[in-house]
């Protein structure tokens, strides 16, 4: 894993000793194996109008127009153009489009990798209807296999791939959760044969925000439900859905649904974690061949479910606040009402940003950038745009509902010395449970 | 034969032919790579694949209000140039003639001078998306020769119609059959340009609705 | 030989006053939108010049333009011109016949040698070496060329002579074609229309003999002072055809209320003539002031332009098969490629599992 | 000549004649100042009846107003304002076949040609010969 920077002065990082030939047929088998009709009617469809880049958090902060999300796609449409376009055979003859250089491929990792979240808020603005959220998941799978990705990812891959979790290795899984328990004074489950229901977690759940460990145990102990962590199925957060390494995002979903089915939970809950639920919610069929086994719900949708099922009562908090809606839980995931009717169950009084729900902008973080430190200068940029909607709302407290996000939001808080606090659902509802 | 007979005979029978094996080469080409949908199971009270994709083309026609504010103008004069080529070309009575002609449909058209003045605005509105698109700094980075071309083989008829209903430019039987001759032009580039959006559009925006829509998105 | 007499000596003694000529000539100038202060000079002129020997020769033709030409015979205004021209040869309206018609003819070349002017209506057939035609045992063809060896200018009356006309519809049988296709080296006024518009002819005729000389003509050879303007520019229904009201048939409510004809067929936009000003039977009506579509008849080949009753913006029939044609074209291309594309992908899945690509 | 449309009452003033009003009024104002004749040709003008009758109207009638009968009639008449005369030429039928209106001291139609005065000098003499032939001698005459 070494730093390199192109002929361009562009800086990349490059994994594997392949050659520049090799790299790119990879990348090539990559990108071929994702232009299916889906692919192809957007890719066909693009009129340059540059809508999608006011969309794009990084573009707005920065005024960069290489940030423009369509131009972030240009080698895989090019890709696509030679190789399985309607007119590639004629293009390939005459040679109209050029196959892509791995210089090209090297220049375009910043942009693919550093300057988009993976969002999906330009999805929304295009008037064609391009999905390109989607298409630079599919770009990545390509980019991984050239060995083009950043090399914080590539870490996070290898050790994810060595442990089954980016934080810690399995064995130390059901020690830390019995500590945390003992620690906090929380009764936990972890590794029980039987149960109703699997709860999974986040990495920094493992390493920083243990405490979030003991607030989901409090809440299903305080509902009632039959549940438990379990060693063989826990790390939710699917760094092969972000780095485009497919075969590690099949590997980390079947270890959530395997580890479900084997101890009978008919729900798998994620932790508060955005593109675990894009992986587990909505890709786990890719596996399954359409029919997932078990109910994948996010946390929140099962503080909703206890909240409105009247299974938990909550103290009032009875303050004004403002929610940061995760892009994957809300924009990519539809799960509007949720944190909303929990927040109302606390009696905090919302105000909602000027951007919210599926408009929201980005926290600038998520699709593996806040763990990608070359993208710091660019995440800070547009981390000040969420600062701006939230000092506007003038509320006093600050809630989202994804570990991510606050990771992120609180390194922007202290690049800009921000005095918010930004605060995570789950462990307001567990704090405030009623006795 | 004239150049009138020339353009109205086989000129324009040359260009439809070239257009339609264009179109449903493209068309069928994208359209029967492996579709591969991701089987998610959908949301429950999430529509349904028909419906999603109804609602995926039809919300896409108006923009969410901070893109309406931010890219107003491609969205504004965007409708002005489409809804004015959608009357100057679908309700001006000598070219629902020509398509009565061609398919025997036929529908009532609006009086020749209000159309005549909507061309000129459409027109107008062209100009004015041909320097939105020179003078920003995003659209200057992703345009390529296609975006150019597509807007001077748009522009063409538009230009040619007006001239030859204002009976300038030259012998109204050359500005007419200049004025088919651009249509040609532009029909036989309509399927290897950006002006193929026409058609892939629905598409492109109903697999986004089914994705979308089913995860009981917003869209 | 007495000296020919002036025309205005020749029509004293008929009791043509100079002022007639002046009356005469302003109609003339106002029907050829010449400036009006040439009436005197054009009076002048008709007054001071020999009469016009003209030899009108009729070929390929249905005797329409004569019937129009000779329709002004009424003693009036319009009648002046026939006494300033001395119409020596026309077959239909002479006396003589046969050998002495012939004989009359050559006289007329020879005493007018380079000065007389041949009118010729109806085209004339040149496949076969012309004998689909004959007069007097001389094919059209021969009779044109001698005729035309010494004359001052030949004008082509009637769209037959001008650009072929009827005789000329596909299939052309005859191989008919207009006079100025045979004859290159003499000046030709095309004067086309089935009929041409009287005054067309006679303010043509007037003007040359008038003036001596050509008035000035438009790429196919016609008088801009009658071929200048479209019917559509000058039809009085042009307000309706701006406001989109248009008459759908011929016997609905928009024909009763005297709407546009453009959906019936009316090729007025693509017609050159004074129909729409000059109208017909003096000035009485013109064709879709009555009612009916310009049929196009002053323009080349307006029997072949797909139909009197299509309208003019229609598609040139026999496109469906081609189109359909097209599609199956464009299906199979479109599967070809979908077909390749997928091979393609398999290709290349193939040897990727195949190289054990798994880390 | 714009007849009305075919079965529909003829449209209404167009405002032509305020238009050709104008500039008869621009070359009046001419040829009062430096004598400048001018002739304004209606006859290819879109007038339609109601325009002529306002022009006629507006115009009014003068002082002279003649008949003339050559090769067809034709009225000749000086309008309200002197110098502008109106020609008017009749042709098959009653139909106007051309109009005009000058603005000269007297039409050139009014006045008598000197080729057709020669004619007429002629035919006078020839006249008078006869008759001095009836009635003995008479004085003067040169007998041509």
């Amino acid at each position: 894993m070494t730093a390199k920077t192109t002929a361009s002065g562009v800086p990349y990082d490059a994994q594997g000793e392949m050659t520049d030939q090799a790299r790119r047929d990879a990348a090539m088998k990559g990108f071929v194996k994702e232009f299916g009709a889906v692919a192809a009617s957007h890719l066909e469809s693009c009129v340059r109008c540059g809508m999608c880049s006011e969309a794009c958090h990084f573009y707005v902060a920065t005024g960069n127009p290489a940030y423009t999300p369509i131009h972030k796609l240009q080698p895989f449409e090019q890709a696509y153009k030679r190789h399985a376009g309607p007119f590639s055979p004629v293009y390939r003859l005459f040679g109209l489009v050029p196959s892509v250089t791995v210089e090209k491929l090297q220049e375009w990792e910043r942009l693919i990798f550093d300057a988009c979240t993976m969002c999906g808020r330009c999805t929304l603005a295009c008037p064609m209807g391009i999905d390109i959220a989607e298409l630079i998941k599919k770009a990545r799978h390509g980019m991984f296999k050239a060995g083009l990705i950043p090399d914080r990812l590539q870490l996070m891959d290898r050790t994810a791939r060595a442990w089954g979790s980016p934080a810690t290795p399995a064995e130390d899984f059901a020690d830390i959760i019995r500590d945390t328990g003992e620690e906090l004074g929380v009764p936990m489950n972890v590794d029980r044969d039987k149960a109703e229901y699997l709860v999974t977690v986040a990495p920094a759940e493992l390493t920083e925000h243990t405490k979030a460990l003991a607030d989901a145990a409090k809440v299903f102990n305080a509902a009632g439900l039959d549940w438990t962590y379990h060693t063989e199925g826990f790390e939710a957060s699917n760094i092969g859905y972000l780095n485009g390494d497919l075969e590690l995002q099949e590997k980390m979903t079947r270890k959530l649904i395997d580890c479900a089915v084997k101890i009978g939970a008919k729900t798998l809950v994620l932790p508060e974690c955005g593109h675990a639920y894009g992986a587990a919610r909505w890709e786990a069929a890719r596996w399954y061949g359409g029919e997932v086994p078990v109910r994948v719900i996010h946390m929140t949708e099962l503080l909703a479910e206890v909240v409105n099922s009247g299974k938990i009562r909550l103290k009032p908090i009875a303050q004004s606040a403002t929610f940061h809606d995760p892009c994957q839980l809300v924009r990519r995931g539809g799960v509007n009402e949720a944190p909303r009717d929990v927040m109302k169950a606390l009696d905090l009084k919302l105000t909602e940003l000027e951007n919210t729900k599926a408009l929201t902008w980005c926290c600038g973080g998520g699709g593996g950038v806040v763990s990608n430190t070359r993208a710091d200068p660019i995440r800070y940029k547009a981390f000040e745009l969420k600062k701006r909607e939230v000092d506007a709302t003038g509320t006093q407290r600050f809630v989202t509902a994804c570990g991510q996000c606050r990771i992120t939001l609180n390194l922007g808080a202290k690049h800009f010395k921000w005095d918010k606090k930004v605060e995570s659902l789950l462990e307001l509802v567990a704090d405030n449970l009623a006795d | 034969m004239t150049l009138l007979d020339f353009a109205r005979g086989p000129a324009l029978q040359a260009a439809l032919v070239i257009f339609i094996i264009g179109a449903l080469w493209r068309f069928i080409g994208a359209l029967l790579l492996p579709w591969r949908l991701v089987p998610a199971q959908p949301r429950e009270g999430s529509p349904g694949t028909v419906s999603a994709w109804l609602k995926g083309m039809a919300v896409k026609m108006w923009p969410h209000e901070p893109f309406a504010k931010h890219g107003a103008f491609q969205f504004i004069n965007g409708y002005i140039f489409h809804v004015g080529l959608a009357i100057v070309v679908f309700l001006f009575v000598p070219h629902i003639l020509f398509i009565q002609g061609l398919t025997g449909l036929s529908w009532p058209g609006l009086p020749n001078s209000f159309v005549t003045v909507i061309g000129v605005v459409t027109a107008a509105s062209l100009v004015a998306a041909l320097l939105h698109r020179l003078r920003s700094p995003v659209l200057q980075l992703i345009s390529r020769v296609d975006d150019y071309i597509s807007w001077l083989l748009t522009f063409l008829p538009v230009l040619t119609g007006l001239l030859a209903t204002a009976h300038l430019g030259a012998r109204y039987e050359t500005m007419l059959a200049l004025h088919i001759l651009s249509i040609c032009v532009f029909l036989i580039w309509f399927p290897f340009g950006k002006l193929m959006h026409a058609f892939l559009f629905a598409f492109s925006r109903g697999m986004t609705g089914v994705r979308l829509g089913q995860r009981g998105a917003e869209l | 030989m007495v000296t020919p007499q002036t025309l205005g000596e020749i029509l004293e003694g008929r009791g043509v006053s100079r002022r007639a000529f002046l009356k005469y000539s302003s109609y003339l100038s106002a029907l050829m939108a010449l400036p009006p202060s040439m009436a005197p000079a054009m009076a002048q002129g008709l007054a001071a010049a020999r009469r016009q020997s003209v030899i009108w020769l009729s070929f390929q033709e249905c005797t329409g333009c004569t019937e129009s030409i000779t329709r002004s015979m009424s003693p009036t205004l319009e009648s002046l011109i026939f006494d300033t021209i001395s119409l020596d040869y026309h077959h239909t309206l002479q006396a003589a016949s046969g050998e002495a018609a012939e004989h009359a003819r050559e006289k007329a070349m020879a005493d007018n040698k380079g000065k007389y002017v041949v009118v010729v209506d109806g085209s004339v057939p040149l496949k076969d070496g012309g004998l689909y035609s004959t007069i007097a045992g001389v094919s059209n063809l021969k009779m044109l060329q001698d005729t035309c060896k010494d004359a001052l200018a030949v004008i082509s009356v009637g769209t037959c002579a001008a650009f072929g006309g009827i005789p000329k519809a596909n299939p052309n049988p005859t191989g008919a074609v207009g006079i100025d296709e045979i004859i290159k080296d003499k000046p030709v006024i095309n004067i086309p229309g089935c009929p041409p518009i009287p005054e067309a002819m006679t303010g043509s005729v007037a003007y040359l003999v008038a003036f001596g000389k050509i008035p000035e003509l438009d790429h196919l050879k016609r008088p801009k002072a009658f071929f200048g303007d479209s019917i559509h520019d000058r039809c009085y229904r042009r307000p309706y055809y701006e406001r989109g009201e248009f008459a759908e048939g011929f016997d609905d409510d928009g024909a009763r209320k005297g709407y546009c004809l453009y959906k019936v067929g009316c090729k007025g936009p693509v017609t050159y003539n004074a129909c729409a000003t000059l109208k017909w039977n003096g000035g009485v009506s013109f064709p879709i002031q009555s009612g009916h579509g310009c049929l196009g008849c002053s323009e080349p080949d307006f029997w072949d332009q797909g139909g009197f009753y299509r309208p003019l913006s229609t598609s040139m029939p026999g496109m469906g098969m081609a189109l359909a044609g097209a599609a199956a074209v464009g299906a199979a291309l479109g599967v070809g490629a979908a077909l390749t594309a997928r091979k393609h992908q398999q290709a290349y899945i193939r040897e990727q599992a195949a190289k054990g690509d798994e880390k | 000549m714009t007849a009305s449309p075919n079965g529909r009452e003829a449209p209404t003033l167009t405002g032509m004649a305020d238009a050709v009003l104008s500039e008869v009024a621009a070359r009046l104002a001419d040829f009062a100042a430096s004598g400048a004749t001018a002739v304004i040709e209606l006859t290819s003008m879109p007038l339609t009846v109601q325009d002529r009758a306002a022009l006629d109207e507006k115009l009014g009638r003068g002082e002279v107003s003649a008949e003339v009968s050559a090769a067809g009639r034709s009225e000749v008449w000086e309008t309200a304002f002197a110098g502008v005369w109106f020609v008017r030429h009749y042709g098959e039928g009653g139909r106007i076949s051309s109009e005009s209106i000058e603005i000269t001291r007297v039409p050139l139609l009014l006045e008598s040609h000197p080729d057709d005065a020669r004619a007429a000098a002629r035919r006078l003499a020839e006249l008078c010969a006869q008759a001095q032939t009836h009635t003995g001698a008479t004085p003067g005459s040169d007998g041509a």
